[in-house]
């Protein structure tokens, strides 16, 4: 599929939230080895198009809503989380996006629309269900999108889901980060069929690959998903190939992956085919994508330093936000 | 004040809330066109129409997810499980998402949802459709647990239920369906966290819910024809516990019973005699006895069942057990 | 399709069979309108030839198995469940094939293959998964049945269960008795798809559809599923068209069904097509089928009284069968 | 004697009784190729081979049910659901099937299955991968629990669990996998029920399991520099309990602390006291106190964490709370 270009703007909003993202895990990586970062982290280098071409048509002040997986910072970021409140949040600091009560796993901020990134497999997409309901008996024209590997597809909850998607025609985007590997396993050895938008005729619902490092692409598809769920016609699966360059948490060197694997997607980074291209229109320059990385870099930095500096919570919020 | 059957007052407390609050709905296997498999909601469906009464698949987890996501976008969905041990395959919902988001969101998302369930024996279900629940949602912190005991609290507690912020588990007895008692006509909310001293008595006090507490009562008649006078109580919430009304009961009496329908390791009793004995050793002059089930499952042969199920006859033993005289 | 017809010793078996279980289960009801039996059942009426079908592939002794749902009498019997045990368990009586201890939702019955009738739905398929895990793990030509209705393929376990089953391509035969509701709830209200079969391709494995009252039919099709897990190419997906005569559990009049249509499904009764077949090809006539059915009803009588006459268990036993 | 990491010493178990039974299978997401997600399998997917080691989708509820119907003919499967957490979403299996089938077949069904997950919090990782779970599986009868708290029973009780004819929870705390202690080198068994008195004392009875046993341990060698002598107890197995050993304790100190990893209402301290009160109730000279996370999830933060979960300076608290003096 041949998809439209996107305005110079829309471009470099995208380009400069994919840089973000980049810069910010390469931080929480550097973080974790300092030990500043503790527990556990999933990082999607190589998978920051999709974040970005969702954030594109996520509007939180419409009611829009989004889940995602522990795999969740790009998706947070991209919706706008701000840098500071989100490296608080990490480092388990009370200025962070949950007080220091969530963690890595666990980012919410619903002035951006985003319920939570979900730790245990499969929990988010029923929750959406549950958001797209709202929407469907209010009559509001908002659209919730639920973010999931390709390993999450095996799992209970996934089914039911789609299922109850289909039959009360909800206004949702289901969408499948396909990395090729649940945490250690490739996806062959834990899925019969090729891939997993085979699985939306099971459903009655319409289902789209797209290439997961091409933001632009993806841009597309999920319009025609938000128009299709705004019509009242039900949910779409959207399948979108993609690749962590990183193990599947910060203590996986990824000794499984085929040698050669990884270079093979380097080339094919999302970055770098959205600058490209832009540059290629002229929208964009060399000189100016260095300044730019460098920019955000330096935001990045400075948002770390801040959160650095910031406060644990004190003790006696323990017992705090257990009951409304 | 009306006659009620316990069932009834739970379709009243529905019909009452639905009528209320436009963001309150409900959903759940068959309780809509057909008015759910315990015949509790029928004609709300018919009177609130298909967006805001819904019949779904057998997708318990689904069901759940749904009504937390529903909670948290601003509705105050309702959802039925049907009999409490399906519970089980819905249970990372339940323990994992909704006890928690509140907290793993730094007090962003509140979550009010009530879900409401059957549970409890006697009825020759068997082992995978009788059994009290309660210990599995109290395992974790973030549930109110609600076990009314009669038509009048079922009415009340699930109004509150509903009209609470929190995840609330509201688990009906099936047994007491059918169970008739006087109601208020006005509104009628009871609040969460107020135990109901149903008899006085100063000779030993026993803690009871549901079922049991029928059995409970039963037991304290016939004991008051030996001259012993028991002082039963109604927790009606386990999550808030009203360990006061309890202490204040066994300053009185000295003497502790708990009546629970469920195996020793599953049942409120642990939690409550440990609170009594990290609070109030001093006023206890005999052990704590805690009728169960021991340990078991709920077998199907009904006279099986009902030597397994405590009744009045083993809680009049355990007062004799305990020495109490008139 | 044409299936090959049986032989006159396997039609003479099945039509037994089934002449069994129909009456059987109207002694059932009839105990439970006299509160004879407590607790719920759900009945098969009109369901009889699946369950007939099934038993003609299952081999105890080679180590098949088979699992099957609350509405599980069908199946207990035509394995081979003796009368007088099935009554008994009914009835709560220690001579019950569960010691009274399971009653008419849990039937097992080991020496038959029968491991349970499974009470929560969905949740006999996995562990049927597994008895093929040992066939498979022992290399035995062992095959495994799991039996469920239309509207347990919407939950968790049902998806999990095919997808394992077909990447460990486990000799497995899953069995759908499609019989139009789930509980109350017509099959096209929950379900997004024409068929329960068409969510076989989801999981890249074959699918059949049978007429579910022609007890040669189904017997042609599980053949076949039957030779195709034993080769080595594991799971088949058969879905089998049916439907109860009567409601889903004794407290339901089923008066959700659309006026005519039990009368329609009666014109196809599994008992009369098989009969009727068996009368015009010489294997039977009118008044043999009535001595058959006259001597299985009085079996069946004496099987009730003597269940009846069964002591119920000893309350000593109450705390047995917890620990092995 | 050999030293051994309490993670080593569950892969010895397991290695053990795939070499010993051919029966005995394995099996889990990422345990076999790539050696499990705590690193503590690796090794035995090339050993036993991809029949009798396997990695799995992720699919919980599939994973035990397929563990249950192995079990059930014939073999003695080893799942793992890696974190402890993550058994809600199969909660169904494990309590309403595994735990319930052998009652429910009149004795004909054994389920010689053993369920193996990580528990336990203290590393950061968050409200729903850092329970302490035992409450959800004590809940109902029928599941054999237990708590290795050291290599050693790590090690000796994996053996025994393999070897069990019934369902077995076995609950390795995530936070001891890289504890080291000594092992026996010839085969070692640990029996369930058998509680250990890792330290003699007669001031006061302090009971724990797994990290909080470290914590108690910690807390006692302070005490004692005070003057103060604890005695304390290692539960090992929670179902079957051991209360011989609580109370033969009892009987010499008059005083019990219990030190959990859960919040009040889902620990075993409430089962255990009030199995206690109801048979040994004069032996006790003070309230007994329970040390807990109070009602809590577990934050991310790690203060915040650390603030939460029982340690040595919360018992030595208690301690002193009790008036117990040298
Ligand atoms: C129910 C459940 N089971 C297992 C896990 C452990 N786990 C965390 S991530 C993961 C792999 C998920 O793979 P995929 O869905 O492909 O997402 P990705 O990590 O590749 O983004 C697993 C098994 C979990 N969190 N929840
Ligand atoms: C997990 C679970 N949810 C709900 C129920 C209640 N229930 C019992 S039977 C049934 C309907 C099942 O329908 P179907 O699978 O079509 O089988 P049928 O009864 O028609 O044979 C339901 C919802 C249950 N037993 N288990
Ligand atoms: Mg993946
Ligand atoms: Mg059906």
């Amino acid at each position: 599929m041949l998809s439209p270009s996107l305005s110079a703007p829309q471009r470099h909003t995208m380009l400069r939230q994919m840089l973000t993202i980049r810069a910010a895990e390469d931080q929480v990586q550097t973080l974790f080895v300092e030990n500043v970062i503790s527990g556990t982290t999933h990082l999607a280098n190589g998978q920051e198009a999709v974040a970005v071409a969702l954030a594109a048509h996520v509007q939180a002040a419409r009611g829009d809503t989004v889940t995602c997986t522990y795999r969740g910072h790009s998706h947070a970021l991209a919706l706008g989380m701000g840098l500071q409140p989100f490296f608080a949040e990490l480092m388990g600091k009370a200025a962070g996006c949950s007080k220091g009560k969530g963690g890595s796993m666990h980012l919410t901020d619903l002035s951006i629309g985003l319920i939570g990134t979900f730790a245990v497999v499969g929990a988010g997409l029923p929750i959406t269900l549950g958001a797209a309901l709202t929407a469907q008996v209010k009559h509001s024209a908002a659209v919730h999108f639920t973010l999931f590997g390709d390993g999450a597809v095996n799992i209970g909850a996934w089914h039911e889901s789609l299922n109850l998607a289909a039959v009360w025609r909800l206004p949702v985007i289901l969408i499948c980060e396909n990395n090729l590997y649940g945490e250690y396993t490739p996806y062959a050895l834990t899925s019969p069929v090729p891939n997993v938008a085979d699985r939306a005729a099971a459903y009655g619902i319409p289902a789209r690959i797209v290439d997961g490092q091409d933001a632009e692409a993806l841009h597309a598809v999920l319009l025609e998903a938000v128009q299709h769920a705004q019509s009242g016609a039900g949910p779409t699966l959207v399948e979108a190939k993609t690749y962590r360059y990183r193990g599947h948490s910060r203590t996986d060197p990824a000794a499984y992956r085929p040698p050669g694997e990884l270079e093979q997607w380097l080339q094919r980074d999302p970055i770098h085919i959205l600058a490209d291209r832009m540059i290629a229109d002229g929208q964009l320059t060399p000189a100016a994508f260095d300044t730019l990385s460098h920019d955000i870099d330096s935001q990045v930095e400075a948002a770390v330093q801040w959160a650095l500096q910031q406060p644990y919570p004190d003790t006696s919020t323990l017992y705090e936000d257990i009951w409304a | 004040m009306t006659t009620l059957s316990y069932r009834d007052a739970v379709r009243r407390a529905l019909d009452e809330e639905l009528a209320r609050d436009e963001n309150v709905i409900f959903f759940g296997e068959d309780v809509g066109r057909s008015g759910g498999v315990f015949k509790v909601t029928p004609g709300l469906f018919e009177k609130f129409g298909p967006d805001r009464v819904r019949d779904t698949p057998i997708s318990e987890t689904a069901i759940v997810g749904a009504g937390i996501g529903a909670a948290i976008t601003g509705l105050r969905p309702i959802v039925e499980l049907m009999f409490a041990d399906f519970a089980a395959v819905a249970y990372d919902q339940i323990i994992n998402q909704a006890a928690k988001m509140r907290y793993m969101s730094g007090g962003q998302i509140k979550v009010p949802l009530t879900i409401r369930m059957a549970q409890g024996g006697g009825m020759s279900f068997g082992a995978q459709h009788s059994q009290c629940c309660e210990a599995w949602f109290m395992a974790v912190s973030g549930l109110k647990v609600v076990v009314p005991s009669t038509p009048a609290d079922a009415l009340g507690l699930l109004k509150t239920a509903i009209r609470d912020d929190n995840p609330v588990v509201f688990l009906e007895h099936k047994a007491l369906y059918a169970d008739y008692g006087e109601v208020p006509d006005a509104e009628h909310l009871v609040p969460f966290g107020q135990a109901n001293i149903l008899r006085a008595g100063h000779h030993v006090t026993i803690v009871a819910v549901q079922r049991m507490l029928r059995m409970a009562l039963k037991a304290a008649e016939s004991l008051a024809a030996e001259g012993i006078e028991c002082e039963v109580i109604d927790l009606r919430t386990l999550v808030p516990l009203d360990l006061e009304t309890v202490l204040t009961s066994l300053r009185k009496t000295n003497r502790l019973i708990t009546v629970e329908e469920s195996p020793l390791a599953g049942g409120w009793g642990g939690l409550l005699t440990s609170r009594i004995l990290d609070e109030a050793i001093w006023y206890l002059d005999a052990p704590v006895v805690r009728v169960t089930m021991g340990e078991s499952m709920v077998p199907f042969s009904p006279p099986l069942e009902a030597a397994l199920i405590p009744n009045e006859q083993h809680i009049i033993a355990a007062v004799h057990r305990l020495g109490i005289k008139p």
